[in-house]
């Protein structure tokens, strides 16, 4: 029996580094060899997509890409699954950034989704606004006046030769927001100087870190709904039915996943076992 | 493939590499990469704020392209500038902007902000960072009281007697769920109550 | 009414700002005009005390980080707060003191705190402008850069007091790989977790604001804290009359549809 | 003095109280100063603040170069790294101006910027942020630890968080959970009482009762929903954790309050290293 105890101790104070490889083996492997789980959509990412599906044809949405390299795997899915939508149900999309990164961010997702996949005409069905910087005060632009903020788009083409521009002065010109975002400024500032002053509908893709912040807000009615993280993501590839990175991350983020709650049940072992044997002596 | 795709793959390789072995031990190719992730993000967000802010924005509004004529004082400094052919091109700065001449105000602030870098200077910063600090603060008054109390004390009420909600349902509005978050909401705000001990 | 100048549908809110500013305010004139007030110990507290003297009898350094962000913000200005407290029982006790910042204005700030609090403590010889010293602005490299600091100088303390965002594990972990007490006051909630998880003690939100304005005996912060407290009494007496209010106007149509009132366009 | 102090002061309470006006007075020019100037002029500011951010870095690293400080080497390669970025935003496009003018070069592919962009900042920045995988793994297998009531309860929470929001949750049956839940009682109730027999009787009933009632329903999946991890998952994310996040959420938005009145009455004068 102490056999087995010392076995669990000597687990108990293993150096860190081997929970490194550990990790890295187990995020690795998964993605080369992929295992292909279901995906179960929750309520939450399900009211995001029937917010977006019940918009009537061609209404005019504004997404808002404030990310980094640094959360692109949890938040890059979720403006590529959007944009999809959109495009598939033929509405009128604005892009905008809170984040100096997410401008090519988001020109990735254009080149894949606008040019690649939709080929949809710049000016007429899509336009890039690009990034200000400001942080809440460019919120506060958008909602006061678009066309003082941004003349020109991220081409630097003036906004009045932009057809699809006709008409837009401020927020209250478009029908819905979605914003997808890694943190400050991000979701809040957007629910605090957009949605909630102008009523508007907006919804949110953030990363999971940042569930538990925004979740008070979904449950108040102040935003639809929220696409929570990797999973988030995944869950809304599945109701678009079109699969891409987040789906395949699943599987190496469910190993993952068990594995910590693995190295936290033996972490407990080794420390009860410890504990006991300090009460004997 | 272009040498500029095969170069920057290798270079990608090597500081993401470098940045891991961080995880075995601080190291020199660690410090490497680090140091030079400092200086290319200094570099990267101070040419990013300028091109997308400072250039259309407020030089823009100084010297617009459609109120340009060679033979005003006004522009004739401008083409001083000229040199910097990039940020000041010939015929003013065509951003759709019309002359706002009140904005040497922020410019000035900012100018004063910039000198603040030597140490007699450094009281310079305070006009600009007051200005960001007064309005910041003006913006979240409002924001945080409007969203972040009001609107939670209209998340947290709901009707006691409501015919059509379940008494439980796990997910999904309930009877039951509507009490959790009413009794988890003031148990939460009484713990961060100062004026009476805990008991 | 057809106020020419005045936006009608927010008139609730403006009402609702003075209320809350004018107690804030009552509280605030009452602590300067030498009111007494009872504020309940905050064991944080305790524990910062208990840090300091750990590395005081270790003979070694105490590391104080105040956040990432600039003196804009709430949690910064609190994290200089209780650094003038930890430099007044450095000061006390002779040990080190090595404070790296992210802001040149916090950097000022920070170094104005340590020296009036070496000046209280009669200790003006022990102060040297280099403890409190700039590392950078960027995020991580910043975190990179206090790790090295920790395994170098491995310092029997850390504090973490301020506005944090991802690099906060990165630091938490570090300082426990080196086997120092850490103790971390915050209010950013996504980084609550990480704290709680990885340090010995965590000032949370709220506490860590009260815990800045009980060490600086300012009036205007320890009022601030007495206004908040009766603000909160009257958030959970607002929620309990909504829910009263909301339950008699859908059923018997007596009252006023409050959601309607608290929905401020 | 005048220039240090009370202009600061000044400028802050006069900004504060037009900013929050502004939200209440709808007179037009009020408005258009307030919501459109007012905050462009913020946006330059904040611009010039991060040029200053950039501008105290390398200042910092110049410094250690030239007084050869510990480590100084390290700061040549910041320097180095500083200027390529600006090179590559404000003296070399890359490409000529059809391709994209200056301004737009910050965006469009091909430019050295861009390539800046790709294979420097994007794989660092991403990389230094995926280190946190690896410290939460360790974090949690050193800190989970079931010290308290309050930790068992993080603990567990945790557990059914991170195992019901991935898919391999949906795999769990509710069934498997329930047996869980009898075998850790067990062990619990053998730890409070060492009484073999006890233990044994409680675990057996347990288990027995289990089995019948699963053949009774045909072992669906993801019922009894109680017991099913994602929609356990769920009800703690949308229930408790909203109740919680509300309460801390409460606080701070008064503390913001609190303290953004004192900025805009002059009482807060932190921000100029009072």
């Amino acid at each position: 029996m102490s056999k087995i105890q010392n076995t669990f101790l000597k687990i108990g104070s293993i150096d860190r580094r081997w929970i490194f490889l550990i990790i890295a083996a187990v995020v690795i492997v998964p993605l080369l060899i992929p295992v292909g789980l279901p995906i179960r959509p929750t309520d939450t990412t399900k009211n995001v997509y029937d917010s977006i599906e019940k918009l009537p044809v061609g209404s005019k949405v504004l997404l808002s890409v404030e990310y980094s390299p640094s959360t692109r795997p949890e938040n890059h899915p979720m403006t590529i699954s959007i944009l999809r939508h959109l495009f598939k149900n033929d509405h009128k999309v604005f892009i905008t950034c809170l984040w100096p990164d997410g401008q090519f961010m988001a020109q990735d997702a254009i080149n894949q989704v606008a040019k690649q996949e939709f080929n949809k005409t710049y000016g007429i069905v899509y336009v890039f606004l690009g990034f200000r910087p400001g942080n809440e005060a460019v919120v506060k632009d958008i909602v006061s006046n678009l066309r003082k903020l941004y003349t020109v788009d991220v081409y630097q083409k003036k906004i009045d030769e932009i057809p699809l521009m006709k008409g837009i002065n401020n927020f209250k010109d478009f029908d819905f927001l979605f914003s997808s975002s890694a943190g400050f400024p991000g979701t809040i500032e957007w629910v605090q100087y957009a949605s909630d002053p102008t009523g508007i509908p907006m919804a949110s893709g953030v990363t999971s870190i940042k569930v538990n912040e925004v979740m008070p807000y979904v449950q108040a009615g102040q935003m639809v709904g929220v696409l929570a993280g990797m999973p988030g993501a995944a869950e809304y590839e599945a109701l678009i039915n079109q699969k891409g990175s987040a789906t395949s991350g699943m599987d190496a983020q469910s190993v993952a996943h068990l594995v910590i709650v693995l190295f936290i049940i033996l972490g407990n072992v080794s420390f009860f076992i410890e504990r006991n044997r300090s009460k004997k002596y | 493939m272009e040498f500029s795709t095969i170069l920057g793959a290798w270079v990608a390789v090597f500081l993401t590499i470098g940045i891991f072995s961080y995880l075995y031990k601080d190291n020199p190719f660690y410090k490497t990469a680090e140091h030079l992730f400092v200086g290319v993000s200094a570099g990267y967000w101070t040419a990013i704020f300028f091109w997308t802010q400072i250039q259309p924005n407020l030089f823009g509004r100084l010297w617009p392209a459609t109120e340009y004529y060679a033979s005003s004082l006004w522009y004739k400094l401008y083409n001083v500038f000229g040199v910097f052919s990039s940020v000041f091109p010939e015929g003013g700065i065509a951003k759709g902007h019309d002359m706002h001449l009140i904005y040497l105000v922020p410019f000035a602030m900012g100018i004063m902000m910039l000198l603040s870098v030597s140490s007699k200077l450094s009281w310079m910063a305070r006009w600009g960072i007051a200005y960001t600090v007064g309005m910041a603060a003006g913006l979240r008054a409002y924001g945080f009281l409007n969203s972040n109390v009001l609107g939670q004390i209209k998340g947290s009420a709901f009707q006691l007697v409501n015919s059509n909600l379940p008494f439980f349902a796990l997910v999904g509005d309930s009877i039951f769920n509507n009490f959790v978050i009413l009794i988890g909401h003031i148990t939460g705000l009484s713990v961060f109550y100062f004026y009476r001990e805990h008991t | 009414m057809g106020h020419p100048y005045l936006f009608e549908d927010r008139i609730v809110m403006l009402i609702t700002m003075f209320l809350m500013g004018s107690t804030l305010m009552y509280n605030v004139r009452y602590a300067q005009m030498g009111g007494e007030f009872y504020l309940r110990p905050i064991p944080g507290l305790k524990a910062v005390e208990e840090a300091v003297g750990r590395s005081t009898e270790m003979g070694r350094p105490i590391l104080y980080v105040p956040g990432i962000q600039d003196m804009d913000q709430v949690e910064t200005v609190a994290g200089v707060i209780v650094l003038g407290h930890v430099a007044k029982m450095t000061a006390r006790y002779e040990t080190s003191l090595n404070v790296p910042v992210s802001r040149s204005i916090v950097m000022k700030a920070a170094r104005e705190a340590c020296r009036e609090s070496y000046m209280i403590e009669g200790r003006p010889d022990m102060f040297n402008e280099d403890m409190v010293h700039y590392l950078t602005d960027d995020q991580f490299a910043y975190a990179a850069g206090v790790n090295g600091i920790m395994v170098r100088e491995k310092p029997a303390a850390c504090m973490y007091m301020g506005k944090f965002y991802a690099e906060s594990l990165i630091l938490a972990e570090t300082g426990n790989s080196i086997g120092a007490i850490q103790i971390a006051g915050t209010a950013s909630q996504a980084q609550i977790p990480f704290f709680v998880t990885a340090c010995d003690y965590t000032l949370i939100g709220e506490e860590f604001f009260a815990a800045s304005a009980y060490l600086s005996k300012k009036p205007e912060l320890i009022g601030g804290v007495r206004g908040q407290d009766m603000i909160k009494v009257a958030v959970i007496v607002t929620i309990i009359f909504s829910i009263i209010i909301m339950t008699l106007y859908d059923n018997t149509g007596i009252g006023f549809d409050v959601s309607k009132l608290l929905t401020i366009r | 003095m005048i220039w240090k102090r009370q202009i600061p002061i000044l400028i802050v309470t006069v900004v504060g109280w037009t900013t929050l006006l502004g939200w209440f007075i709808d007179q037009p020019t009020i408005q258009e100063f307030v919501n459109d100037d007012a905050t462009q002029w913020f946006d330059i500011l904040a611009s010039f603040a991060i040029i200053l951010g950039a501008l105290n870095l390398i200042k910092l690293q110049v410094q250690k170069i030239l007084y050869q400080k510990p480590g100084w080497i390290y700061s040549v390669v910041a320097v180095m790294g500083f200027l390529f970025a600006i090179t590559a935003g404000f003296f070399v496009k890359g490409v000529d101006d059809s391709v994209a003018q200056w301004g737009a070069h910050v965006t469009t592919d091909g430019t050295l910027f861009k390539w800046m962009f790709d294979y420097m900042f994007s794989p660092m920045s991403a990389t230094m942020f995926s280190l946190l995988a690896f410290f939460v793994a360790s974090a949690s297998y050193r800190a989970f630890r079931i010290r308290n009531f309050e930790a068992t309860l993080l603990l567990v929470s945790g557990i059914i968080i991170m195992c019901g929001r991935v898919p391999i949750g949906s795999v769990i049956s509710s069934w498997f959970v329930l047996y869980l839940i009898v075998l850790s009682a067990g062990i619990y109730i053998n730890v409070w009482k060492k009484d073999m027999k006890t233990t044994f009787v409680f675990v057996a009933v347990g288990i027995s009762i289990i089995t019948i009632a699963g053949f009774m329903y045909g072992w669906p999946i993801d019922k009894p929903g109680i017991f099913y991890l994602p929609a356990i998952q769920e009800w703690i994310y949308y229930y408790p954790n909203v109740a919680g996040a509300r309460s801390i959420m409460i606080g701070i938005g008064l503390g913001i309050f609190a303290t953004s009145i004192r900025y805009i009455l002059g009482i807060e004068r932190s921000y100029i290293g009072e």
